[in-house]
């Protein structure tokens, strides 16, 4: 048995590269590879996170040293996450060859959505900057076929548009810090990044700051989100809500805690602000709304500006403040489940308008009561897992006297939970619409929703030992 | 009046961008390899104790016992030090080829657009230069860890000489899943050649073939296995670009 | 049986009760009855003050206590659960949604349990919480608005919890620990400015939920459309959830070191204090007046609840021993009288199917215990002896004569006046007066909503006689907190200025009312007025108007009040457009930042990239 | 003056080339002059990435038979891998972009920018 994390990046390569072999022999026989590729991937996460302690530890490739070779970093809170982004796109990818195979390109949407994963998994591992913006394109392109299904060119337009001048920002100043520093490596550079003058370390902060926000869906280059969300199929937005959103955003984190740790005070700052305007702002978009998907889009926007401010002002003073980058992270791992859930339950009823949902929990009760579970958790009601993340969060923020931001945020929460609730109540005790044909749920999809809502409810009852096994991602290791 | 603006914007970022980059970019004469990785690959000295340390061993012709002696250090980086990233590029071409299929793929009917009367000479000629051109391509990514050049550079030769058919001949026609096979193959390949690496040294694309003498063809152990893997399925991936985009509704 | 194992049964049990319900409601509803019963039980059982943790998170333990400063509340909580349980058995038949109904009521009770039970403010939370989201679908449950209301009671209630959240943190920071009785402990060690913060947030919270004037909104639609039952439930337990805050921190915040040096001040060492108690007096007055306005009866009632707000907060920022117990004594006498008015409403429209004043008239005949339940409901809420109400009143009068505020007495007395206007109109218009010809055939409620009704009238006369019965837990935790008791027997109080017995009280009051009714049955002549003879009193005659309703007589009953206050600004008005400006606010915030063209987002790139570098450039 | 030369050829030029690129993208409405801008800002990454790598009197980093030994000979081969593999990605996606242009335009019958967005709202 080997244990490397790069196995996680090459097993769903390895499926990738097999799908069309296999394609030209059998167009059915496809469907069966990435489940065996994601399921080997969470048996070697399992593996992993046993072997692998909670200090940080680098994993070389090509057999060369940390700062040269290009390195993953792992360590098991790492493989907790991956563990649940995985899970996700397990969860999605078993939807898709249910319910939604026979519906689409099958050949490109199997195989985009397998490397997907492979570049996810590399996004969330890698320690090299460079590798990281190849992953990160990687990520993009599958995305981008992802996003056409249903014929939704002009927001996969959109979309390629403002992720490709992202990227291309990215790698601008990736090779401007390769010129300074000398090298690629994240954890390095910030050693190497010392002696240069202030007006470069904002040039170069604002570079990523907007090279980043692509991909983490924050303010100026988010405005992608809702509309492919919207034109996107069920798998889709679960994979855009679920696993790519939070890799991006685990990514940025990342790249902020390993590049910029050292003490970048504007970078934070503005980031900050950024990430607030965002929460605000994606907060008052989705009070507007009456779809769903748009609501999760907007919602999800939010989160991400509420993850990304709440991160960087951990990071402000040059050291990780434990408690807040902790709370931080339990929120995206509770995000993933919950969003999960509410995306796959909503898709399953097959409607995603206000007018078209009213009063469906009447014919659909269990799917409702679970869609419930899913959006009471993201708001951030006890007993389920949203709560807990919400409460660290501002335990700790007050704990620092960010009194401004606890004040910030709670203002939008409340706006969250409104919206969020008239959707629940728009389902529940409105006057069905006979006219509308109900979708049958299949056994399968009630069984992948029940092990999400689980997964929410244990979070909820067990929030310390989540809390606890998530926790000091980035120290304690070499950093 | 927009456009005006959009000047002013531009020239604005452009002051802020250049002149906050350019104090500290150390370009042209300042620009010194001493502390940069670029040093450390171009020495060899990646797993030594003090890598930046200047040496003075003769590699060309000699060197044995270095890390990886392909003569070619570009390629040396592309394809042993940073071979994730070369990975992960090839991926990225083959997924894009895969999504432009997705997208193209089903309008057309097995047709292709047409030219007006090719050339005559073209023509003819055409068919003596497809060979000489795939061997050219050929030969730029079996030699690309002692020239310069390389997987990607042949492939694309290979890909144009593709191009050259569709452009002379308006009865030619890409045999392209013969050409997913190729791809498909040359992937899995480099994905079995990186996992041999795990099983028999223990890193990922870890070289495990001897190094051979820098400057011989057989020489850089995995290199140039890998970098004609890297050829095939660039020149199979451009191909099909060329034969997706010359279909015709 | 601590609390903690009350709890986990309450939270079995609502399972069981629902599982029960889907098979036959009414063996659900049964079955809560008798599971508030036993659990109510339990706790009197086993008497003696205990504290209990619940360790189902790891190092998160949930803290409960039942003790000097709680049980009176939890037997509250418990008795209303148990009366308005007893009251469903019929009283949600037409309900749509039963199960779910008792599954929700069930979970409230649990709420009410670890809210009053609470021995952290953590644990207050979580209950908190839970309690709101399960209020939310109860309301929601209601009758034709009652989905908007409920979105505005949820938007109000989210306000609270966060601040109170806020609140809870700052004290965490400060001393170390969100149990009380480290809050008790280090109290010394916060500083000023922060014990000013803390204050606020908590009374602000505490305001919103108890309905106090300017944040009173979200009452008036969330008690006329939610469904009967609930509302009592809302009214008679929910809403003082607010109160038991402000009473809380009044107890362990400033009281337990102020009181030592200074007894005549308890929250009154912050310059809060007085803008709090001047709150009061508008909040008595406006929901006086508005109540007077409404023609709803079951938003007449709301409005009441805004005035009698205004009295427990009044009461509780006042400051002296007296007006302490005082308030405490009106959350209990506001509870039973508002479970009393909400469950005789809710009895008229489990017959009627309205509560429109002006459609309905003389029930008094078809529905008598109902009428009797309402009256003894309103003269304690106006606190006309010889009952309940009257005790409370008597408490605050007297702390408010005793140190001489002129607003505030005025304030105080005209909420008294204001209430005999107000609710008289119900009792005139529904059940005295001409009856609709349709509402002729209209009988008597069944026997368990009978029941429930009957438990709240005798109740209220009992405690209005017997006031030492809620006063003795009272004292006793006066002094367990070692502020100087209020001197109370068994049925006499005492004040610095005179003694107030209520037996005698009662004696004369009943003498009183036998004697009237003796002259009233000899010599009392009732002649019948026809409908057209009585509607013109002092009106001028609407012609052209054929709709029956206009000449009820319930209708524009106070116009000439009511044009005093036609063009008063209404909070409510001003709340409404400020969230229609707010809607359109966001509407072109997504015009901007997300519906442009591809063009629109890079200049928006461009600039922010311009603005943060410029920021820093110079 | 031969250093301010050598900035504006090493850095000025190739970001002014970027920002021909984002001039394009302020001010087109066609979706093809759009993929174009990008491929604009493309080239003037590339060129960036190699002006950086550039140094005096260096030759390309291939060891030959002929050359000496000093590795301070040659050029920094990073940036030269690097622009490869951003070529590389830069052509795929193109590829990509170009195809869902071909698509736009079946399904919308424009190039037009206005006019897409006009459809798609309706």
């Amino acid at each position: 048995m080997i244990n490397e994390p790069v196995l996680l990046i090459v097993i769903p390569l390895f499926a990738g590269f097999l799908i069309p072999i296999i394609y030209l022999i059998s167009k059915k026989a496809i469907k069966y590879i990435p489940i065996i590729a994601v399921f080997y991937n969470l048996f070697v996460l399992i593996r992993l996170i046993q072997i692998n302690s909670t200090s940080l530890s680098y994993f070389t490739t090509g057999g060369y040293k940390v700062p040269f070779g290009i390195n993953l970093i792992f360590n098991s809170q790492i493989g907790i996450i991956l563990f649940a982004i995985n899970l996700l796109a397990l969860i999605a990818l078993i939807f898709f060859l249910k319910k939604e195979f026979h519906l689409v390109n099958s050949f490109a949407y199997t195989l985009g959505f397998i490397i997907a994963i492979s570049a996810v998994n590399g996004m969330v591992l890698t320690g090299d900057l460079f590798n990281l913006f190849v992953f990160m394109e990687l990520a993009a392109i599958a995305g981008y076929i992802i996003a056409t299904h249903k014929r939704g060119y002009y927001p996969s337009f959109l979309y390629v548009i403002i992720s490709t001048f992202g990227s291309l920002l990215f790698l601008l100043g990736t090779i401007t810090i390769y010129n300074v520093s000398g090298t690629l490596n994240m954890a390095s550079v910030s050693e190497n990044l010392v002696d240069v003058s202030p007006h470069f370390i904002v040039v170069l902060s604002v570079m990523f700051i907007v090279a980043l926000s692509s991909e983490s869906e924050l303010l100026p280059l988010n405005a992608w989100v809702p509309k492919v969300y919207e034109k996107t199929s069920i798998t889709g937005s679960i994979f855009f809500g679920s696993v790519l959103s939070t890799a991006a955003l685990f990514a940025v984190i990342k790249v902020l805690v390993l590049v910029f740790k050292g003490g970048y005070e504007y970078l934070f700052n503005s980031l900050t602000i950024i990430g607030l305007a965002t929460l605000l702002i994606g907060e008052f978009v989705a009070f507007k709304q009456r779809n769903v998907r748009k609501i999760v889009a907007y919602s999800s926007i939010a989160q991400a500006g509420l993850i990304i401010s709440a991160v960087s002002v951990s990071l402000k003073n040059g050291t990780i403040t434990d408690s807040i980058f902790n709370a931080a992270m339990f929120q995206l791992l509770n995000n993933i489940f919950a969003k999960g859930l509410i995306l796959l339950g909503v898709g399953l009823l097959g409607y995603y308008s206000f007018e078209k949902l009213k009063g469906i929990a009447g014919k659909k009760k269990f799917a409702s009561i679970l869609i419930t579970i899913g959006v009471l958790s993201i708001i951030g009601m006890p007993p389920f897992a949203g709560f807990w993340s919400k409460f660290f969060l501002i335990k700790s923020l007050i704990a620092n006297k960010m009194i401004i931001f606890v004040a910030i945020f709670l203002a939008s929460a409340i706006f969250e939970v409104y919206y969020y609730l008239r959707f629940i109540q728009n389902m529940y005790y409105e006057e069905f619409d006979s006219k509308i044909k109900i979708n049958q749920i299949s056994a399968v999809s009630y069984f992948l929703m029940i092990s999400l809502s689980f997964m929410i409810i244990y979070i909820g009852f067990n929030p310390s030992s989540v809390m606890k096994t998530i926790s000091d991602i980035f120290t304690g290791g070499i950093i | 009046m927009k456009k005006f603006w959009a000047i002013i914007t531009v020239l604005l970022i452009l002051f802020f961008l250049g002149s906050g980059l350019i104090p500290d970019l150390k370009i042209y004469k300042q620009n010194n390899l001493s502390q940069k990785t670029g040093k450390v690959y171009l020495n060899r000295t990646v797993n030594d104790d003090s890598p930046f340390k200047e040496i003075d061993k003769k590699l060309y012709g000699e060197a044995n016992d270095v890390e990886n002696n392909a003569a070619n250090s570009v390629t040396s980086v592309i394809v042993d030090y940073r071979a994730l990233d070369t990975l992960g590029e090839v991926t990225v071409l083959f997924l894009a080829i895969t999504g432009v299929i997705a997208l193209l793929g089903k309008s057309k009917k097995n047709n292709r657009i047409l030219f007006e009367k090719p050339n005559y000479i073209l023509n003819a000629s055409s068919k003596i230069l497809l060979p000489l051109i795939v061997l050219f391509g050929f030969y730029i990514f079996i030699h690309g860890h002692i020239t310069p050049g390389g997987g990607f550079q042949g492939g694309t030769i290979v890909a144009a000489s593709v191009l050259m058919m569709y452009f002379a001949q308006n009865n030619y026609k890409l045999k392209n899943n013969r050409m997913k096979v190729l791809e498909s193959f040359s992937g899995l390949s480099f994905l079995i050649f990186g996992l041999l690496g795990i099983f028999i040294m223990g890193d990922f694309l870890q070289n495990f073939l001897e190094l051979g003498i820098m400057g011989k063809l057989f020489s850089g152990g995995l290199i140039p296995i890998i970098y004609i893997l890297v050829g095939l399925k660039v020149s199979a991936e451009l191909s099909n670009v060329v034969y997706e985009f010359m279909g015709e509704e | 049986m601590t609390i903690s194992y009350l709890i986990i049964t309450a939270g079995i049990m609502s399972a069981i009760i629902y599982l029960v319900s889907k098979f036959n409601w009414k063996a659900g509803t049964i079955l809560q009855t008798l599971t508030f019963l036993i659990i109510g039980y339990f706790l009197y059982h086993n008497g003696d003050y205990s504290s209990s943790q619940l360790a189902i998170f790891n190092n998160i333990s949930l803290n409960f206590t039942y003790s000097y400063f709680n049980e009176i509340f939890l037997y509250l909580g418990i008795s209303v659960m148990i009366i308005v349980s007893l009251f469903s058995i019929d009283g949600i038949k037409n309900y749509q949604y039963k199960p779910v109904y008792n599954f929700l009521t069930t979970l409230i009770f649990m709420s009410i349990l670890g809210v009053f039970g609470a021995a952290d403010f953590i644990t207050l939370f979580i209950f908190w919480e839970l309690m709101t989201w399960v209020s939310f679908f109860l309301i929601s449950m209601g009758k034709k608005y009652s989905k908007k209301a409920a979105l505005l009671f949820l938007f109000m209630s989210m306000i609270a919890a966060y601040l109170m959240i806020t609140g809870i943190f700052l004290i965490d920071n400060a001393v170390g620990g969100i149990t009380f009785s480290n809050l008790i402990n280090n109290y010394g060690s916060i500083s000023y400015s922060l014990k000013f913060k803390i204050l606020m947030l908590f009374v602000l919270a505490g305001l919103i939920k108890g309905g106090v004037y300017p944040l009173h909104i979200w009452m008036r639609t969330s008690y006329s459309e939610s469904p009967d039952s609930f509302t009592s439930i809302l009214s008679g337990i929910l809403m003082k959830f607010g109160f038991y805050l402000i009473y809380l921190i009044g107890l362990f915040f400033p009281v337990a070191f102020i009181l030592k040096n200074n007894p005549s001040k308890l929250i009154s060492e912050l310059p809060s204090s007085t803008f709090f108690a001047y709150l009061a007096g508008i909040s008595i007055i406006i929901g006086t007046i508005a109540a007077i306005l409404q023609n709803d009866a079951k938003k007449l009632i709301a409005f009441s609840s805004v005035s009698h707000a205004g009295y427990i907060l009044l009461a509780f920022t006042y400051g002296t021993s007296m007006a302490f117990a005082g308030g405490v004594t009106h959350i209990l006498v506001h509870a039973l009288t508002a479970l009393g008015m909400f469950l005789s409403i809710g009895a008229v429209y489990f017959r009627t199917g309205t509560t429109k004043i002006d459609e309905l008239g003389g029930l008094i005949k078809n529905m008598p215990l109902t009428f009797t339940t309402y009256l003894v409901s309103i003269i304690s809420l106006a606190g006309i002896p010889p009952l309940f109400g009257f005790v409370s009143k008597w408490m605050i009068y007297q702390s408010l004569i005793i140190n001489g505020s002129y607003f505030l007495a005025f304030a105080a007395f005209f909420g008294s006046i204001g209430s005999f206007m107000y609710v008289f109109r119900p009792l005139a218009g529904v059940f005295l007066g001409q009856r609709p010809k349709k509402f002729e055939n209209v009988k008597e409620v069944p026997f368990f909503m009978k029941a429930g009704m009957l438990i709240v009238t005798i109740l209220t006369v009992l405690f209005g006689v017997l006031p030492g019965l809620v006063l003795k837990p009272i004292i006793s935790m006066q002094q367990s907190i070692g502020i100087e008791p209020i001197k109370a027997s068994l049925y006499r109080l005492f004040s610095g200025l005179t003694t107030l017995d209520m037996l005698v009280v009662f004696t004369v009051f009943g003498a009183g009312f036998i004697l009237a009714l003796i002259i009233f049955l000899l010599f009392a002549k009732p002649t019948r007025v026809k409908q057209h003879e009585q509607y013109t009193a002092g009106e001028i005659v609407p012609e052209l108007q054929t709709q029956p309703s206009i000449y009820h007589y319930a209708k524009n009953y106070y116009k000439p009040f009511s044009r005093i206050f036609d063009k008063f600004p209404s909070m409510e008005k001003l709340y409404k457009k400020g969230a229609e400006y707010l809607s359109s606010s966001f509407g072109v915030i997504e015009e901007f930042f997300y519906e442009e063209s591809i063009n629109g987002y890079i200049w928006l790139i461009s600039i922010t990239f311009l603005v943060i570098i410029a920021i820093r450039w110079f | 003056m031969g250093e301010i030369i050598n900035y504006w050829t090493f850095i000025y030029g190739p970001l002014a080339i970027f920002l021909v690129g984002v001039y394009g993208l302020l001010t087109q409405k066609n979706l093809f002059k759009l993929v174009i801008s990008i491929n604009i800002m493309d080239l003037g990454v590339n060129l960036y990435i190699i002006a950086l790598g550039y140094m005096d009197n260096a030759s390309a980093p291939i060891y030959t038979a002929k050359l000496a030994v000093t590795s301070s000979r040659f050029v920094d081969p990073v940036p030269q891998a690097l622009v490869l593999t951003s070529i590389v990605i830069s052509v795929a996606v193109t590829a990509f972009v170009l195809a869902l242009v071909i698509k736009n335009y079946e399904k919308y019958n424009t190039l037009d920018l206005i006019k897409i967005k006009g459809i798609e709202n309706d």
